[in-house]
């Protein structure tokens, strides 16, 4: 794992032992076949997608109170969106030091996952973009609404990767 | 020819044109518009460390900038929102502006100059006066627009709250002074003392009820810019939009000179004078001058204050204002009874 | 009666002085506001589509346009995750400067975000002077990054220049200044009897929904929940440097406003101490530093300032991704960018503060009434090009 | 709000000779001079911030700077402005509303395109999200910058006053 | 936590009050205001500015309209000659040089930090206001002319800007 010397890098985490935040996610998740390990900056948790409301309510209970982001990664390559919550704590100064990447992969296609608004609510304005930018259906996320695109808006969600923009050269 | 020039200078002079039409009336309303408007712009943006209006005639720091505004109101283009009331439209600025001065002709310019003097005339100013806010509402109600109903109802409200205690201050005066004649008020402050320090409580109830009225800061309510874009007045352009702002600012001036005379001794000190052409110039000016003096306090305010909501000036007038306004009865009747003893 | 009925709906924006750049659907119910929607994506610029078509050093800029006023916070986030997708670090000097323009951002992001409250309590005299001192940061951050707003000053591995000379007197004036002006502001505006009426007890955010709702920075910390990233998760100078972290239990308007304020104060005493401990040195890592050819060094020293190494144009990170978080002046802002081995990001997220707060306009802005919204929405410093991105 | 906009408040062939008669005493010197004085003095923007350059606009009006000292007052209500400042980017979303806006404006009426993204969209250029302004909008100043400092904003009311003082600007739909 | 003073009608007078002299003391309080077509604050060396462009020194590598995030700069070809004319072959080579596009510059600077030559420049010159949107865009030729300029009307006076404790912002006049 590159956590220990990631940490060193960032010289930041020194507070709390590396391995730590690894052994306590093992243990709440037990069960829930998840793949821990350490990206920069963030524990990375990934989880089959059926068990992601399940992980999210343990981790819910362990004391990771909000999410700070929801993303979606489109990888055409391999025909999948990678869903993505950083997962955080206000209350458990031991957490707080620690954000979690809880992630699981959905079919590109047909992109469709359990909102998990009952268990944060916080999750809420970032997964209405998430729907709108990538097409991924949140079910039961209590406002159907799109969030920042305007409402006639048709077509490609623009973050998927055959969403093109215009670009231009370096000669005029 | 030199026969029809005078007699066209006494018929502006006789007190029936010159009140109304001159002064305090029309033109001086206006002149008053344009410099108090100025005036304030000047003096907000003095404590906020600022110029304010200053190219428009850089000698003067730009005194005129009313005039440019009044030029661009008039040439602008008239816009009536179809699903507007045209009638209540076009006319309600019209009379806001013609109701909020037309108290001014009550006002007497001094011993004797005024336009009539009347036994009640204290009380006709107020009544007159109070007729302006009605027609805020019309404009709220005929401009269709849901900012402008908001804005009419809230005048609704403020009438009667700021209108009643209002009344009342005022006429803790006329408790005092025995009469409702405006004239003789004048005259028993010169043989008393001025008004503010015979019932100070009732100048401060009448000071702080003039800026809640004329929605000064910190109760401009009714046109709230954050909450209601500009209340009445949101659909209005070019002049009849001039109208309306200006309307308020009359209402001031009106308010003040009334405050002068209830209160900083009218054109006091000055004793009936002999000499020909004193009695409109000398006096007038006095009793303006401190009309103006309240008038600069009176938008002084928005520099400092930010504004009420509409519930808290309601209360403060209903729990502070209208029991003090009662209170400035008694206290009239206590300096009454301590002046007879 | 049905609700309908009686409910007044009311659009608020984007056209309006106290809407900002969004529109917020309010039902009224006499001078009641029943519910409230905010609409927002009335300046979503797509900075994350864009920033894939960008290389690494030219989604600097980019990320600083939708904080306009909070640029340098937004920029250090950015690059520190940069840095460790780079797996490198800024020289000590560079990360003490890095801390500096921070706070002095912050310093004018809360005055921006006190006057806008100003103005939409009415008080011009508020918004005036808080625009004024504004200017006073934002002269010296001028000086020190060539720009008013946007300072584009942090690179990874460094920063664009150093101090120029005689800061340190020309801050020590200016921050004393600044301590002598915050009493007439208590006086005029936040002891004001009118502002008090009109803040206190209004808009309240209880902590467990604060929580819940996943709220940052100043309003979270007005609920009296003390996170704040500087603390729980240091970044650059922070650890060296004695600070507090501004709390308040009320959780009004008054208490959002309050901890700005007390906010304010913090950064003051930060950057003295900032100016006091800085250490020499380089300002550019020094890998970056030995590509700039060797006939600009002396104009690098006398000039203060570095040139760009041709190398930082199209950076190249390994594949993999990183997360940062800094605490920018209106909450925590995470930046998390996944990078497939090519001079571009493959996926950039921005989590800004502004779009983790806007849920609290329909939370807060209820069963209040219609003078509250204006007196609400500028308590939370919003800024909606912030959360629209 | 829906209203429409009803050019005058005059009724039926009153109507037409009424504005022919004031166009024609309106295009005369002197009132021409007056009115034209009037306007550049008089020139408010309204409130409508489209996007970030809303930050140095204000920084315009603000005590350093101060946009007032040119008779330039941001006002709250389009019927009262004559000028509209694109305070940068101007999205899909937020055209609608500008058209909106500047259709409620009464004329003349100007507008000036303030920061890159109000020109050509900026550092935003080919976002999918972005409108330009001179696409939908008669801009009569443009003004450089990202965002432009406050004295390049008194720099275009200088030069929209100058335009409207010489003739070349007259702020009329055409 | 709540301030109970508040409560008290008397502490309320006392707030307003308060308010009131303070909005009095600031009537004498000097003005912040630089007129500005009359008075021009001086920017700090380094102020990010248009760009003034040195094209003999100009190397043609193009690394300004690489780094460029809005891609305002951007590469021209240019030849001394045009070719089947009587020159040297290498002036009708075609060479390619900068030129800048108003309409998108972000005055970020790294065009100008990124310049191996220093064939870029920033001037302090920011105030420029156009009528036209295309002399916005300036090729080669064009931008290597100079940067825009500002005209005033009468010649302004220069302001130095210092830090004041008492002011804030005190100026000294700069010439």
């Amino acid at each position: 794992m590159a956590s220990k010397s990631e940490s060193q890098v960032q010289g930041k985490a020194e507070a709390a032992p590396p391995g730590e935040i690894e052994t306590l996610l093992g243990e709440v998740l037990e069960g829930l076949s998840p793949e821990i390990s350490s990206a920069r900056g963030a524990v990375s948790v990934k989880v089959p997608p059926d068990r992601l409301k399940e992980a999210a309510e343990r981790l819910k209970a362990a004391g990771f109170d909000h999410v700070k982001a929801v993303t979606g990664i489109d990888r055409p390559d391999s025909g999948e969106i990678e869903l993505v919550y950083h997962v955080s704590s206000y209350l458990d100064p031991r957490l707080s030091k620690w954000i979690v990447a809880l992630r699981t992969t959905l079919p590109r296609d047909n992109p469709e996952t359990p909102s998990l608004y009952d268990v944060w609510p916080s999750v809420k304005y970032h997964e209405m973009e998430q729907r709108e930018m990538l097409g991924i259906h949140f079910s039961g996320h209590p406002d159907p609404r799109s969030l920042l695109l305007p409402e006639s808006y048709e077509g490609v969600p623009p973050l998927r990767k055959d969403f093109k923009v215009k670009v231009e050269g370096i000669n005029a | 020819m030199m026969g029809l020039l005078e007699w066209i200078l006494d018929l502006l002079l006789s007190p029936w044109l010159f009140v109304p039409l001159i002064y305090p009336g029309l033109i001086s309303a206006f002149a008053v518009l344009l410099f108090i408007i100025w005036f304030e712009r000047k003096l907000a943006a003095k404590v906020q460390l600022r110029y304010g209006p200053l190219y428009v005639l850089k000698r003067l720091g730009g005194a005129i900038q009313l005039v440019a505004d009044l030029l661009r109101y008039l040439f602008a283009e008239p816009i009536v929102p179809d699903q507007a009331d045209r009638l209540a439209f076009i006319f309600g600025p019209i009379l806001l502006f013609a109701s909020s001065y037309i108290a001014a002709i009550a006002i007497p310019i001094s011993y004797d100059f005024y336009a009539f003097r009347s036994e009640i005339s204290l009380l006709v100013v107020l009544g007159l006066n109070t007729l302006a806010p009605a027609f805020n509402l019309v404009i709220g109600w005929g401009s269709n627009n849901k900012f402008g109903l908001i804005g009419g109802l809230r005048e609704g409200f403020l009438i009667t709250a700021d209108e009643i205690p209002m009344f009342v201050s005022a006429l803790a005066m006329a408790v005092l002074y025995g009469t409702m004649d405006l004239v003789r008020m004048v005259e028993l402050q010169s043989e008393w003392l001025w008004g503010i320090a015979l019932n100070p409580l009732a100048a401060v109830t009448f000071f702080v009820l003039m800026l809640l009225s004329t929605s000064r800061f910190p109760f401009e309510i009714v046109e709230a810019e954050s909450e209601i874009v500009m209340g009445p007045f949101t659909e209005y352009s070019g002049i009849l939009y001039g109208l309306t702002m200006g309307a308020s600012y009359v209402k001031l001036y009106v308010l003040s000179l009334l405050f002068a005379i209830l209160f900083l001794g009218g054109w006091e000190p000055l004793p009936p004078l002999e000499f020909p052409g004193s009695w409109l110039i000398l006096p007038g000016a006095v009793l303006f001058l401190k009309a103006l003096v309240i008038m600069c306090l009176s938008v002084f305010m928005r520099a400092v204050y930010p504004r009420y909501r509409i519930d808290q000036a309601l209360r403060l007038a209903w729990h502070y204002l209208f029991p003090a306004s009662i209170l400035s009865v008694f206290l009239s009747l206590l300096v009454l009874s301590g002046w007879s003893i | 009666m049905s609700e309908e009925e009686h409910v007044l709906e009311l659009l608020i924006g984007p056209q309006h002085p106290a809407s900002g750049h969004m529109r917020l659907v309010a039902k009224v119910d006499g001078d009641v506001v029943v519910s409230l929607r905010p609409d927002i994506g009335y300046v979503h610029r797509t900075v994350e589509k864009l920033a894939e078509t960008k290389n690494y050093i030219q989604i600097i800029p980019l990320i600083e346009r939708p904080p306009l006023a909070d640029t340098a916070n937004h920029n250090l986030g950015y690059v520190l995750a940069l840095e460790r997708l780079l797996g490198i670090e800024a020289p000590p000097r560079a990360q003490w400067l890095r801390t500096l323009l921070a706070e002095m951002t912050r310093i004018h992001s809360h005055f921006y975000g006190l006057g806008i409250h100003g103005i939409m309590l009415g008080s011009s005299t508020a918004f005036m002077w808080a625009f004024w001192d504004r200017e006073i940061m934002i002269e010296l951050a001028q000086r020190l990054t060539g720009a008013r707003l946007t300072y584009s000053y942090m690179i990874p591995g460094g920063v664009r220049r150093d101090l120029p000379p005689g800061f340190e007197d020309e801050m020590d004036k200016a921050l004393r200044y600044l301590e002598r002006r915050i009493p007439d502001y208590h006086k005029i505006f936040f002891d004001n009897p009118v502002t008090r009426a009109r803040l206190e007890g209004v808009g309240v955010l209880r902590r467990e929904d604060a929580i819940r709702l996943g709220i940052v920075g100043p309003n979270l910390r007005a609920s009296g929940v003390p996170y704040d990233v500087r603390k729980v998760d240091p970044y650059c100078a922070y650890p060296e440097l004695d600070f507090n972290v501004v709390t308040r239990e009320e959780g009004d308007s008054l208490a959002r406003m309050m901890v700005r304020v007390g906010e304010i104060r913090e950064s003051i005493n930060m950057i003295r101490q900032i100016l006091k401990k800085m250490p020499d040195g380089p300002i550019l890592e020094e890998r970056y530093l030995k590509m700039i050819p060797p006939k600009w060094k002396e104009w690098m020293a006398q000039h203060r300032r570095i040139k760009l190494p041709a190398a930082l144009i199209s950076l190249r990170p390994p594949k993999g991704e990183a997360v940062a978080r800094v605490e920018a002046a209106r909450g925590e802002a995470v930046y998390y960018i996944v990078s497939d081995g090519s001079p571009k990001p493959y996926r950039f997220r921005v989590v800004s503060p502004s779009i983790r707060n806007v849920v609290l306009f329909e939370h807060l802005i209820r069963n209040c009434r219609v003078a509250d919204i204006p007196a609400i929405y500028g308590s939370l410093d919003y800024f909606p090009p912030e959360a629209d991105r | 709000m829906v209203c429409g906009i009803s050019g005058s408040m005059w009724l039926g062939d009153l109507e037409r000779t009424a504005r022919k008669a004031a166009r024609w005493l309106v295009e005369r010197t002197p009132i021409r001079s007056l009115r034209d004085w009037g306007i550049a003095f008089s020139l408010w923007p309204v409130h409508f911030t489209t996007a970030c350059c809303g930050a140095e606009f204000a920084a315009a009006s603000a005590p350093r700077f101060d946009a007032e000292r040119f008779g330039f007052l941001p006002f709250v209500a389009p019927r009262q402005c004559n000028l509209m400042l694109i305070e940068g980017t101007l999205t899909k979303k937020m055209a609608d509303a500008a058209i909106w806006v500047y259709e409620q404006m009464p004329e003349p009426k100007f507008v000036i395109a303030m920061g890159a993204c109000a020109i050509d969209g900026g550092i935003f250029w080919n976002s999918y999200n972005i409108v330009r302004p001179k696409d939908i909008l008669p801009v009569e100043v443009f003004i450089p910058g990202c965002p432009p400092r406050p004295e390049a904003v008194a720099r275009a009311v200088i030069k929209l006053q100058k335009r409207i003082r010489r003739g070349e600007a007259i702020g009329l739909k055409v | 936590m709540t301030d109970r003073r508040w409560s008290s009608p008397v502490f309320r007078l006392k707030g307003h009050l308060d308010a009131i002299l303070t909005g009095a003391k600031y009537l004498i309080t000097p003005r912040a205001t630089v007129r500005y077509p009359e008075e021009v604050i001086e920017l700090p060396e380094g102020y990010r500015g248009f760009i003034e462009y040195k094209k003999d020194i100009c190397i043609s590598c193009g690394l300004c309209a690489t780094v460029c995030p809005a891609n305002a700069m951007k590469m021209y070809v240019e030849r001394a000659a045009e070719p089947g004319e009587e020159a040297p072959a290498e002036e009708v080579k075609p060479k390619r040089y900068p030129g800048i596009n108003y309409t998108r510059c972000i005055f970020c600077g790294f065009c100008v930090d990124v310049c191996p030559t220093g064939a870029l420049e920033h001037v302090e010159t920011h105030d420029v206001a156009y009528e036209d949107f295309n002399s916005m865009i300036y090729p080669p030729g064009e931008f290597a002319a100079g940067p825009p300029k500002p005209e005033f009307d009468t010649p302004p006076r220069r302001l130095r800007p210092t830090m004041d404790e008492r002011r804030g912002i005190a100026y000294e006049p700069a010439d």
